[in-house]
């Protein structure tokens, strides 16, 4: 199989079939980004297009482009053949172009129905919103997505997979040519991602065009006809997906060939470092005990809302538990702060880098030293010179690309972000480091090196825990691995038992 | 001669009252001739705001500043350093603690203003009844010191009883809503007296939304031209006020005196004041200008035009 | 540590902290307030007097002095809108202690006492409860002057000892005010807390990110309630010095006071959003109001027609490099 | 029926049943209708403001400047009716509403097209408007006798026992019941504040959104400036000072949440009657009307405290203090 890397040598389109929309020539600069430059995209009727390529590769860009949200600052949109411009949200959805975004675009004070219908309501001959219509019409489409919900719930008495079944609803509220789904399924459930294939073949053969976004090749190569590779804000490819391997793709996406993803492990494991026993919260967990021995790496799986980060930010002493032990090398600690936490040697990176990880207006190096200003200032009074020391001695352990380190983190890219956060902890000299979704939202080339910065890190005798909802990850990279389930401990694995199987049997409550 | 600068600092700019007061300093500098009168005050009724606006007239070396205080204390640091650069300070309309001024000219004299405002109401009642007092802002001396001295007299006015005092705070419709209240309270309330010329005319708005003309009678110290309409409708049948332009030519005049060195302050001192005749200051350094006047529905036209 | 085998080389800085400083907003309004300087003294032949600039630091000492503790409020992203009505409180404390006899020792313990503890109740609602602090602050606003009215309602307190006016009438040497002298020592203080302590980092990390900061182990509520006690104390010691200056209490004191506070710190340069601003900026600033408002003065301006040039300069340093941002090529 | 039995509003009007039952018992008079009807009236302004108000926080911003306006509005009708008593109230009431919208524009336009934060922006016009009432009248009130009695009578005529004034207030808070359920632009309010970055994907213009809530309070301060100047038939620098403040705190009492997004119109409705109904039954039931300030202060706190505790089971995390405010 062989795909042309020369974009003007595009494969044969398939005939009988024109393209619905078509984008050409577009160009999107934010201040300092070309985040596309000159990309072009087309999308068929009862076809599916995925849009594939590395983070920041302007998948989302293209998407907001697309929808109104953003204006190019160059090209073209054709649809059915006639040059149209979207100025806001509003006229791309009038013209028939709809979206799942990446970004939750939800309200948590509206109710469902709203929610389904903001922006578009069902209006009365005077004008005012139709209330009944809207609720009707909200039924019928949860129904047509099998999504048992109350249209006059609030929202923000949903979980979060059922709120993302109403960002699908919203979608679908608007009778549109142009479906276009951004990571759809990066938090649902398993079997919601089945019902969401369905609903895309049920879309597909109504004739509507969908565009998909995905970094899972596995649902790539099962549900799209087509393919469209972004490197660097630049169209690098489009094909048949029939013509097309994995690792070609891969290829494509990276410019290069990323053949081990996961580092080589030296998986001997020293004395135990940390004891859970019986930790247990009113509502989110209960009963969780596990050890912890220097130099491993401990993985947790489970679904979206198992109640892993719960438990993690118990240990860590941001969510206050109802009971249960810690014990760090046989000595028990209180952990009621995140202070208390690191004295006792455990430091958590979240899950959720620019919200709780980074100090995003704080420059590189003072937040590296946040949690470490005791140790680099003199009765209380700074000392930069320590503090840049301390800074340079742990970024260049992680290389860190950055301008200089009284930089804005808010200004470097996402791994990077990660780096200071994770240089951030290790100036605390931690026992136990805490990784949740240390990959998440990171692009391949990124994630290996997290990989195997872990790795060298639980060589040099750290404990790690690493919660992770890719199961390619937690085989890879776990000496052992905890499943939950509903915030109980649904499982704990080692040797054999680490199969992609039992951990989704376990991951799922289906008996093993 | 160089010309005296004269400050007329009143208690906050834009009160009728004051703009009449100015009228009169006025007239008194055209009458001296060599005189420059700087009207100033503050936006607002504070005390803080008069003495940032002392302290600007201290740094322009002015001859002499007569105030009609906010505050009968808070003025002095700022006024005693005022005399201390040479400046001469009198207060007039309501006054400054004797430290803080030369000598102080009160409008009236309390005690005649006190029985004023009872009278006013008693002579509408001559079976007795129930009166009310709406007093102006918590802040201001002179409405508590004319309430005093009405209390004295109290003796000589039998069928009269006060059944409560409130405060308006000199603002309209805090006025307003008091003098409703009142008439809530007191159903059978007869008169209703505002020593103030903010909540005279609030209290007679209120008397006529209440639809009390001819039952309530609101009475106490106003300016015509504020009050030429609740003349009109009957809500107020008479009200007192001395000659604010008068006021203010007689403050000018005596600040004059004082600065050129022509007149000495003390007690016992004789100080002339142009038309006004002669003001002779007590013990405390005070001095009353003339005797309300009282305006009803016979002379409030020729007035009202006035001040 | 040398480490040859990094790949990349990340400077410390790009620039110079002097070069810096030079595009800071500081200099900015440093050029403002020599220009008001210079336009003060063309205008007025009274401006350029030794007694009369020193008279005029009264109209902003105080409320500089709350400026400082409310920059590192506003900066952790929260705000104390009740300053004002702490001095009223404080002042009838102090003032009802005159009537009891007490003396000048006594009264300064129980003015910054006072203002500790009406800290302490907005930092207990607005930390421990988790209320946001405009709210609270705006019912402690009428609560705490509410307080002074029911105590002293018409009334005035009077009658303070000698040696009490010294903290707001007093001269440390020639010319130079005790007032303008603490306003001087608090400001180098609240700038090196700021500038060069953990606290101070502290302050800046919560608020670009409360939960950031608190996910890196700062303790969040502390810090915070740490800083509405300094406010607190603040309005203390400005319910000092402003009592000891009018010699009397009223319910009245103040009042209005928070509104120029807050516009003092935001003209100095403070993100009302949080997490930027420094005191140099607030200390410029506070000379900026002082000297338009007393340069305004000495023309006979009347007070609220100054308010409009201090809305204007508000809206106008910040209005103004933003249109400049927006209209360049 | 239960879901509004547990709801912020329906134990509002419980306290507020409760001090009306607690006045009654000292002084029965103040529950007769026509008293009712009197304390409604009195709080007619308090309650446009606050509706106005009300919008404004549901995106997010917060408008300081209403007072200012109400009173800059007021005073160049005053000016206006005293110069020339001819033009008609039609023309006065159109001229009171497009000034108070404009202003209310400058306020938007800052905030949207410069993305100035609204409690900067509001905090200048606000000393602006203020200072240009001194600048127009040079301080001078506008008193009753210059004012023609079309003029000041139109807020106090009568029409089936309630005074023009309460109607204006009833028929704001119909229209603003119909402008937030029923059309797109109310929704939008809560989506704006809910959440801003949500509602640009909806096809909503967030600035453009707070933009119209500005205009909208700005608009209602601007009629209410005629309507308070006529009622009190006095034009002054000075009038509805502070009043800002009291308008906030209606809607606080009222459950508005100042983070954005959340509240209701009745609730408003609900904490300025609260507020109209203490300031008004302090000098009839004899507390001496010092206590009024420390008594509204209190039920701001204690609303804001409880509005908190009602939504804090929702949240999952438990790090409050943090996350609370971030
Ligand atoms: N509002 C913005 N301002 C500045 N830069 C932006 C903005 N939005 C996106 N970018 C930049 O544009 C580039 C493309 O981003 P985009 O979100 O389209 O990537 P993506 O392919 O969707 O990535 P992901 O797989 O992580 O979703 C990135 O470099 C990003 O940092
Ligand atoms: N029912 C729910 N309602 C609201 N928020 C929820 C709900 N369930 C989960 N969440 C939120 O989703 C996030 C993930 O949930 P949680 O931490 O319990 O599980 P997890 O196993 O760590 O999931 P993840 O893999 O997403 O981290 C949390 O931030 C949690 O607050
Ligand atoms: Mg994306
Ligand atoms: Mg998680």
């Amino acid at each position: 199989m062989q795909v042309s890397l020369d974009p003007s040598n595009p494969r044969p389109v398939p005939a009988d079939v024109a393209p619905v929309l078509h984008l050409d020539g577009i160009t999107k600069t934010f201040p300092g980004v070309k985040a596309l430059s000159e990309v072009s995209l087309s999308l068929y009727p009862g076809q599916v297009t995925a849009l594939v390529g590395e983070n920041g590769a302007g998948k989302s860009t293209i998407v907001k482009t697309l929808t109104g949200i953003l204006q190019p600052n160059a090209g073209t949109i054709t649809l059915d053949g006639q040059a149209v411009v979207f100025p806001t949200a509003q006229h791309a959805t009038d013209a028939g172009i709809t979206a799942i975004h990446q970004e939750t675009v939800l309200f948590d004070e509206l109710s469902v129905a709203e929610n389904i219908f903001i922006g578009h309501q069902p209006r009365t001959r005077f004008g005012l919103i139709d209330w009944a219509a809207m609720r009707a019409r909200a039924r019928e489409i949860l129904d047509r997505i099998d999504a048992d919900l109350d249209p006059d719930m609030p929202l923000h008495e949903l979980g979060i997979a059922s709120k993302h079944l109403v960002a699908i609803a919203r979608a679908l509220s608007v009778d549109a040519r142009v479906v276009i789904m951004d990571e759809p399924t990066a938090a649902l459930s398993h079997k919601e991602i089945e019902e969401l294939y369905e609903l895309v073949e049920r879309l597909k053969s109504e004739g509507r065009a969908i565009l998909f976004i995905s970094h899972k090749f596995d649902e790539i190569f099962r549900i799209a006809d087509r393919y469209t590779v972004f490197r660097d804000g630049q169209h690098v490819g489009e094909g048949l997906i029939a013509e097309i391997d994995e690792g070609e793709l891969v290829r494509l996406m990276v410019g290069r060939s990323v053949d081990q993803i996961f580092p080589p492990r030296d998986h001997r494991v020293g004395d135990e470092v940390l004891a859970v026993s019986g930790y247990s919260h009113p509502t989110e967990f209960q009963d969780i005990s596990f050890t912890l021995r220097k130099g491993e790496i401990l993985g947790f799986y489970g679904l979206v809302g198992a109640g892993r980060s719960e438990v993690m930010q118990a240990l860590f002493g941001v969510t206050k538990p109802s009971g249960g032990e810690i014990r760090i090398d046989g000595t028990a600690h209180q952990v009621r702060s995140p202070s208390d936490a690191i004295d006792a040697g455990i430091v958590y990176v979240p899950e959720e880098r620019g919200r709780q990880g980074a100090v995003i207006g704080l420059p590189i190096f003072q937040n590296v030293t946040l949690p470490s200003l005791a140790q680099t200032s003199r009765r209380g009074f700074l000392k930069l010179s320590e503090e840049f020391a301390l800074t340079r001695e742990y970024t260049e352990r992680l290389d860190l690309r950055a301008a200089s380190l009284d930089q804005d983190v808010g200004n470097l890219s996402g791994g990077n972000q990660q780096k200071v956060v994770i240089a951030k902890w290790l100036a605390t000299k931690p026992r136990v480091i805490i990784l949740d979704e240390p990959t998440k939202g990171i692009d391949i080339g990124s994630k290996a090196a997290v990989h195997a910065f872990m790795a060298e890190l639980a060589a040099q005798g750290l404990a790690v825990i690493m919660v992770s909802s890719e199961i390619p990850e937690v085989l890879g990279m776990s000496d052992r691995v905890i499943v939950m389930r509903e915030g109980l401990i649904a499982a704990e694995l080692t040797g054999d038992e680490l199969t992609p199987e039992t951990l989704v049997r376990h991951a799922a409550g289906i008996g093993a | 001669q160089d010309t005296v600068r004269i400050a007329l600092v009143v208690k906050a700019l834009g009160i009728g009252f004051f703009e009449a007061a100015a009228k009169g300093a006025e007239e008194a500098a055209e009458e001296l001739g060599n005189v420059e009168i700087i009207y100033t005050g503050p936006t607002d009724t504070t005390a803080e705001g008069q003495i940032e606006v002392i302290n600007s007239l201290i740094a322009q070396q002015v001859d002499a500043i007569a105030v009609s205080a906010n505050d009968t204390d808070a003025l002095v640091p700022v006024l005693k350093k005022a005399m201390d650069r040479g400046i001469t300070v009198i207060s007039w309309d309501s006054g400054v603690a004797p430290e803080g001024r030369q000598l102080h000219l009160n409008p009236s004299s309390n005690a005649l203003i006190g029985n004023m405002i009872i009278k006013l109401a008693a002579d509408e009642l001559p079976d007795g009844g129930k009166v009310a007092l709406l007093s102006a802002t918590t802040t201001s001396t002179n409405q508590n010191t004319w309430i005093e001295e009405m209390n004295k007299v109290m003796g000589d006015y039998p069928g009269i009883e006060v059944v409560a005092t409130v405060y308006g705070d000199d603002l309209a419709d805090k006025s307003y809503r008091e003098a409703t209240g009142l008439m809530q309270t007191y159903p059978d309330l007869d008169a209703i007296i505002a020593p103030t010329s903010v909540g005279i005319v609030a209290a007679a708005r209120a008397v006529e939304d209440a639809g009390k003309v001819g039952e309530v009678n609101v009475t106490g110290l106003g300016l015509p031209s504020e009050m030429a309409g609740a003349i009109e409708s009957g809500a107020s049948k008479s009200f007192a006020i001395w000659n604010p332009i008068d006021l203010g030519y007689s403050a000018a005049y005596l600040a004059y005196e004082l600065a050129t060195g022509d007149a000495e302050a003390g007690p016992g001192a004789e100080i002339p004041m142009g038309r006004m005749g002669t003001l002779t200051l007590d013990d405390n350094g005070e001095g009353a200008m003339a005797d309300p006047f009282v305006y009803d529905a016979s002379n409030i036209e020729e007035f009202k035009s006035i001040f | 540590m040398t480490d040859a085998a990094s790949p990349r080389h990340v400077p410390d800085r790009l620039q110079s902290p002097a070069a810096r400083l030079l595009k800071s907003w500081e200099v900015l309004l440093l050029a403002v307030a020599v220009a008001i300087f210079i336009a003060n003294s063309l205008a007025s032949p009274y401006f350029l007097n030794a007694w009369n600039l020193s008279d005029a630091t009264f109209n902003f000492t105080e409320k500089a002095m709350i400026a400082f503790a409310m920059a590192l409020l506003i900066i952790s992203g929260e705000i104390d809108l009740s300053v004002a009505s702490i001095i009223a409180l404080a002042s009838t404390a102090m003032g009802a202690a005159v009537q009891m006899g007490a003396g000048t020792p006594e009264l300064v313990a129980i003015g910054l006492l006072t203002g500790l503890l009406c800290g302490a109740f907005n930092g207990v609602l607005v930390t421990g409860l988790g209320l946001p602090s405009i709210v609270v602050t705006i019912g402690t606003m009428s609560l705490f002057r509410g307080i002074s009215y029911i105590v002293l309602g018409d009334q005035a307190y009077r009658g303070y000892p000698s040696g009490f006016s010294y903290f707001g009438q007093g001269y440390v040497w020639w010319v130079i005010s005790f007032e303008f002298v603490l306003f001087a020592v608090l400001a180098v203080i609240y700038g090196v807390l700021l500038h060069k302590t953990n606290f101070g980092r502290m302050v800046y990390a919560i608020g670009n990110n409360a939960t950031g900061a608190a996910f890196s182990g700062i303790k969040v509520a502390r810090v915070k309630f740490i800083l509405f006690l300094l406010t607190g104390l603040m309005s203390g010691i400005a319910a000092i010095c402003l009592t000891a200056r009018l010699g009397s209490t009223r319910p009245s004191i103040a009042f209005g006071w928070e509104l120029e506070v807050v516009t003092m710190v935001v003209l100095g340069g403070v993100s009302i959003l949080g997490g930027s601003g420094t005191i140099p900026g607030v200390v410029i600033a506070a000379f900026v109001m002082g000297l338009v408002t007393f340069g305004l003065g000495l023309l006979n301006v009347p007070g609220i027609v100054m308010s409009i040039f201090i809305g204007l300069l508000l809206i106008g340093v910040i209005a103004l490099p933003r249109l400049w941002q927006k209209w360049r090529p | 029926m239960t879901a509004f039995l547990k709801s912020r509003e329906a134990i509002l009007l419980g306290a507020i049943a409760v001090l009306l039952v607690l006045i009654a018992s000292r002084f029965p008079a103040f529950v007769e209708p026509s008293n009712l009807a009197r304390v409604f009236t009195d709080t007619s302004p308090l309650i446009i403001l606050a509706l106005g108000q009300t919008v404004v926080i549901l995106t997010r911003c917060i408008d300081l400047s209403v007072a200012a306006n109400l009173a800059l509005t007021g005073m160049v009708c005053a000016m206006l009716n005293a110069a020339m008593p001819g033009v008609p109230l039609a023309a006065i009431l159109l001229l009171a509403v497009a000034m108070g919208a404009v202003m209310g524009a400058i306020n938007g336009v800052m905030v949207w097209k410069l993305s100035i934060p609204p409690i900067v922006v509001t905090l200048g016009t606000m000393t602006i408007y203020r200072g240009l009432i001194f600048v127009i009248s040079d301080g001078a009130w506008v008193n009753a006798h210059e004012m023609s009695p079309a003029f000041t009578g139109f807020p106090r005529f009568d029409i089936l026992g309630l005074p023009v004034l309460a109607w204006i207030a009833i028929l704001v808070t119909a229209l603003f019941f119909v402008m937030i359920a029923r059309t797109p632009l109310g929704r939008a309010f809560y989506a704006v504040g809910g959440n801003p970055g949500a509602a640009v994907y909806t096809g909503i213009d967030v600035g453009r959104t707070q933009f119209m809530a500005f205009v909208i309070s700005g608009a209602l301060a601007g009629l209410t400036g005629y309507l308070w100047v006529a009622r009190y038939s006095v034009a002054y620098v000075d009038i509805a000072g502070g009043f800002e403040l009291e308008v906030v705190a209606a809607c606080v009492i009222g459950g508005i949440s100042i983070a954005g997004g959340a509240g209701t119109i009745l609730g408003t409705l609900l904490g300025a009657l609260f507020l109209g109904i203490v300031k008004n039954a302090l000098p009839v039931v004899n507390i001496s009307p010092f206590w009024q300030m420390a008594i509204s202060g209190t039920a701001i706190i204690v609303a804001v405290a409880f509005n908190a505790r009602s939504s804090r089971s929702k949240g999952r995390i438990i790090l409050k203090s943090a996350e609370g405010h971030a």
